[in-house]
């Protein structure tokens, strides 16, 4: 077997930026992710309910570059004025061809 | 009056709202499945919006096209008015002044649903038009209400919406797409098929209205702490504005001739806060705003308001005020 | 009887129980959605209390005392005797006593509902208070049993929740909220009020129930494969307790002079072992208890023994001891 | 014809289903609670089981079983010749032709439901034992289907799924449980039991198939950007085949003497593409096929085709064949 | 780009502990966290239904000293007795300032 | 306290795979899993609608020659034809002996 390292990206925000958010990150090279549906509280804002807005959690697994492309690009666009969260971790996986 | 009154204030409905606030406050763990609030709403707007459509059928257009002119000015109007209260009176920022305008210029579906509920039980006849008043009534506000956010942010880099981004995504909203589809497919269908799907559409609905406000009670009563941070001055000014906008709103109907009925629902969607499209655009378009005002305006103080004084008072104004 | 067994037996209700566990045997995917569960003891709750609360309208306060203190009096009994039975008798630890005895000291909604149901359907008149009886024997019982599961681990730290915050968290639950809030809405919008609604939290209701009883039928299914593990003393104790609950039950109801119909739902009250509060409590305050005994105890034996073979044989008990 | 094609037109469902198509179109932002979709499926299965097991307790068997023949007949024959004309006419891989026969051979249960609603507005009588039609015919076509995909893959290593597995599998899926366990029900309760819980299972059928079909809409809507890329020849043959499927079915149908209600039902079924059981047999059965073909063909395609012209069309060929 | 580490604690937990836990955490130092749904299956006990309980999962970014803290916390209050799963993992984040 | 590092591997994939995937992880080694309900695209297909079939995530704690003999099995029975991700990052946990 062989195992190699990529990254999984983690951005947790509010479910009306999802297509906004989508098409970001598939435009910093990103094939694929996974989306949950999540709640939280954070320093701006609760969201629990459907009139706060719920939240949503978006993984997406990919090589360094493109992590870093990811988190650029959305700090810049959305860091300031949207509450959002996101990270970077370390994972490991087969086939790795299918991700990058 | 007074009987109007009581009747609201007792029905399942107010009742169940209380008791959603009342949960909330004692701290229980009742709420509802996630899905339910969405599959509620979409029942309502549809429920509305078919059974609005079928009666538009018996309506002449000629009755409706000046009820169609003072909704649009009402609601562009309101934006206006309420902003410059908001921010002058009230003393509140540009941004958050836009974005409770937003709330107050657009309509809220269960409170015109209670209005309906209280028009029937009352026996007070209204014109059949009245859905298609609140599907126009949805929009225009919102968006005038944003403009006045963005015209007050000069200095802003460009933000992510464009304000035709923002129309369009209003404009594509559940909210305006199911009362729409849902008045279209009432006049296409008709009565021939209305009754086909009334034992559904029809008759629950005021039992389904009775779950849905125990939600809204619920988030409402999730709010109420919030308004002891806000200040009394936001919760007089979110019962000044209805109160305003409903005493505009009927004294316009009184001139072009709406009987008592159809004037006092008229004053309802002038006066009710939106809780559908408005926070979802104020959400996107103008997220510096705090929910903590927007949020707590509409549902906290306006809504209750609405549904336990406001209808009968409305009412009241309507009598004085048309034939 | 043999007629009311029957009828019982063949009630579209039973037999969707039955397709539920029979499902769940042949492993086959059919689920229902997870807020759907949810969703349906909410309306279960709601739709009882506030019928109930209109049927209270008309009950004089007299006819009703009595019942109540029997009622408080078998909640705070049968924990007790329950406790021993199941230790002594059968043979089980303190922790998992207790935690059984919890169960059958409070109430089934879903028995409950079904035994309403075959009363209408057999035509067996009844008392308007009894869903006042269901909301009152919901609590007692559970604390009781609970007070027993303390007193039996002297030796324990301090365990994250006192008896007081226990109690806090049953009276705030969303059962016993919806349950009483129900009753009052119903005492308070009257019969006019419970008109609107009724469309919705009447006529569906046992179609409803119906589905209900499909989703536990699944979960009981789940529960059965523990029947051969917990053995036949746990099966033999959950079929003994609730029928001595149900004799005693109405026993003391003939002694109050209750009807027919009156005593055999106290009696199925008595005999129901909860399955929305017990659990929640059991789980948080004596988690050490195994649900594999008192889940399997209350839903995989007490429920369907109740629903099918009990409701007929307490009604034949009160045609005995009732006028 | 041409009247009963405008019902169809005009009825609330197909126009709902219109609306969600356009939603999607339109990129609004409506959709409904991702329970609801599981909820309204088997709420519709099992009101349509239930519903036509009462119907069952009044027909002799003798009527039924020749029906019974034919059904099972169609849907081996169907997967066969659909396979090839898919693979030799329209040009498609074994795989994928193979996944597309299996959608063509096994049923719908909404075109079924919106067909009933079709003869109960048109008064047009058919018999009890369609619903039970509808149970035998949702699994043989898919088997079948399956069978000549393996067939057609020799040199395939062992798959994780043996053709027993998946026979197993669709006799317990939620679609056969729930159909055939409603029968049952439906069988044992009788006029009786179903009384009872018609208000649920009856009154608000054709509102909820309402919804379900701007469901179906929404889902349909985000295929239609598939059609473009799947080309002509599977629009084609997605229209001809079923078409083809219920000439076929109708004429077998006049041979054992069906009235023209029956024999278009019996038609429709034979026309319509499975959206329950198909997809995720193939999803598991056989991974290779692409579900951009075969839930195109089902769902984009075939659905609406039959929903709108194909039930009018098929009535039509039953009047002329039958009686 | 100025990427930081901090630890991201996850916990696995009864829905009904939830309360508790989240005043657990912010009072261990935690700024914001996200809940999402789950189902589950452990030595102890399966997690599917309503009537088992369901389950929760937690997950909050915080810095080292305070997710160590949290496990603490946690370890002593919840492992004896109820069904509980918490760990640990390194990611990480921009804006650490908002965390910690 | 004594943190010890075990591995958490995910699965990303169809829900109608459930009950085979958990059978292979649990005669794998593992001991107790949490399951969520998911959504996703990935070059293969979307997964937003029943009709296209869910998405679940499964995630397990287990120690690493349990780890890697999930990721063999899994890719051995699966990745070819069907649409699955699964990967490894590696957790810090008190209680090790629960998990492995
Ligand atoms: N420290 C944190 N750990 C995990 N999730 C967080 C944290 N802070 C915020 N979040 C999530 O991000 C959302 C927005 O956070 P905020 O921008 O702080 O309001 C919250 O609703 C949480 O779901
Ligand atoms: N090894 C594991 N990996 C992932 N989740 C687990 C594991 N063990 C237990 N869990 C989760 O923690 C919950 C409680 O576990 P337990 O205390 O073992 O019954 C389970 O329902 C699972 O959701
Ligand atoms: N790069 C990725 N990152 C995260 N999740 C992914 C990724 N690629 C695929 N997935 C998930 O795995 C599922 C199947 O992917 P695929 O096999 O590529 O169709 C998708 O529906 C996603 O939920
Ligand atoms: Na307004
Ligand atoms: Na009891
Ligand atoms: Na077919």
């Amino acid at each position: 077997m062989n195992l190699v390292s990529l990254k999984l990206v983690t951005i947790i925000a509010l479910d009306a930026l999802q297509h906004k958010l989508i098409k970001d990150i598939k435009e910093c090279g990103c094939k694929g992710y996974t989306i949950a549906e999540v709640e939280g509280e954070g320093i701006h804002s609760k969201h629990f309910t459907d009139w706060e807005g719920r939240n949503i959690k978006i993984e997406t697994l990919v090589k360094e570059e493109v992590a870093l492309k990811i988190m650029e690009t959305i700090s810049a666009k959305y860091f300031d004025k949207y509450s959002i969260v996101a990270f970077i971790s370390t994972v490991e996986v087969l086939r790795k061809e299918k991700f990058v | 009056m007074i009987e109007t009154l009581f009747n609201s204030l007792s029905s399942p409905m107010v009742l169940a709202f209380v008791l959603g606030v009342f949960a909330t406050i004692i701290r229980s763990d009742l709420k509802l499945p996630e899905g339910m609030y969405l599959g509620l709403t979409v029942y309502l707007l549809f429920a509305i919006g078919i059974k609005g459509g079928v009666k538009l059928t018996h309506t002449p257009f000629v009755d409706f096209y000046k009820s169609g002119i003072i909704a649009i000015l009402m609601c562009l109007a309101i934006p206006i008015y309420a902003y410059h209260i908001l921010k002058r009176l009230a003393g509140f920022d540009s941004i958050n002044s836009a974005a409770m305008a937003a709330h107050f210029g657009s309509v809220s579906v269960v409170t015109f649903s209670q209005t309906l509920v209280h028009m029937e039980t009352n026996n007070i006849p209204y014109e059949g038009f009245v859905s298609a008043l609140l599907a126009i009534m949805e929009v225009p506000g919102i968006m005038m209400a944003l403009y006045l956010a963005k015209r007050n942010q000069p200095g802003e880099q460009e933000t992510l919406n464009s304000q035709q981004e923002i129309l369009k995504e209003l404009l594509t909203g559940k909210g305006f797409v199911l009362l729409i589809g849902g008045l279209l497919i009432g006049l296409a269908s008709g009565d021939k098929g209305y009754e086909q799907v009334s034992p559904f559409f029809d008759a629950p609905f005021k039992g389904i209205l009775c779950l849905f406000l125990l939600e809204v009670g619920l988030v409402t009563g999730r709010r109420l702490g919030d308004l002891k941070k806000v200040g009394l001055r936001l919760v007089l000014a979110a019962i000044f504005i209805p109160i305003l906008n409903a005493s505009i709103g009927i004294w316009l109907a009184s001139f072009i001739g709406l009987n008592v009925g159809t004037a006092t629902i008229f004053g309802v969607l002038c006066a009710s806060a939106s809780y559908i499209a408005a926070p979802a655009a104020v959400r996107i378009a103008i997220p510096e705003a705090n929910p903590g005002y927007y949020l707590t305006a509409a549902l906290a103080v306006a809504f209750p308001f609405n549904v336990t004084l406001g209808i009968p008072l409305y009412y009241y104004f309507a009598t004085l005020l048309c034939q």
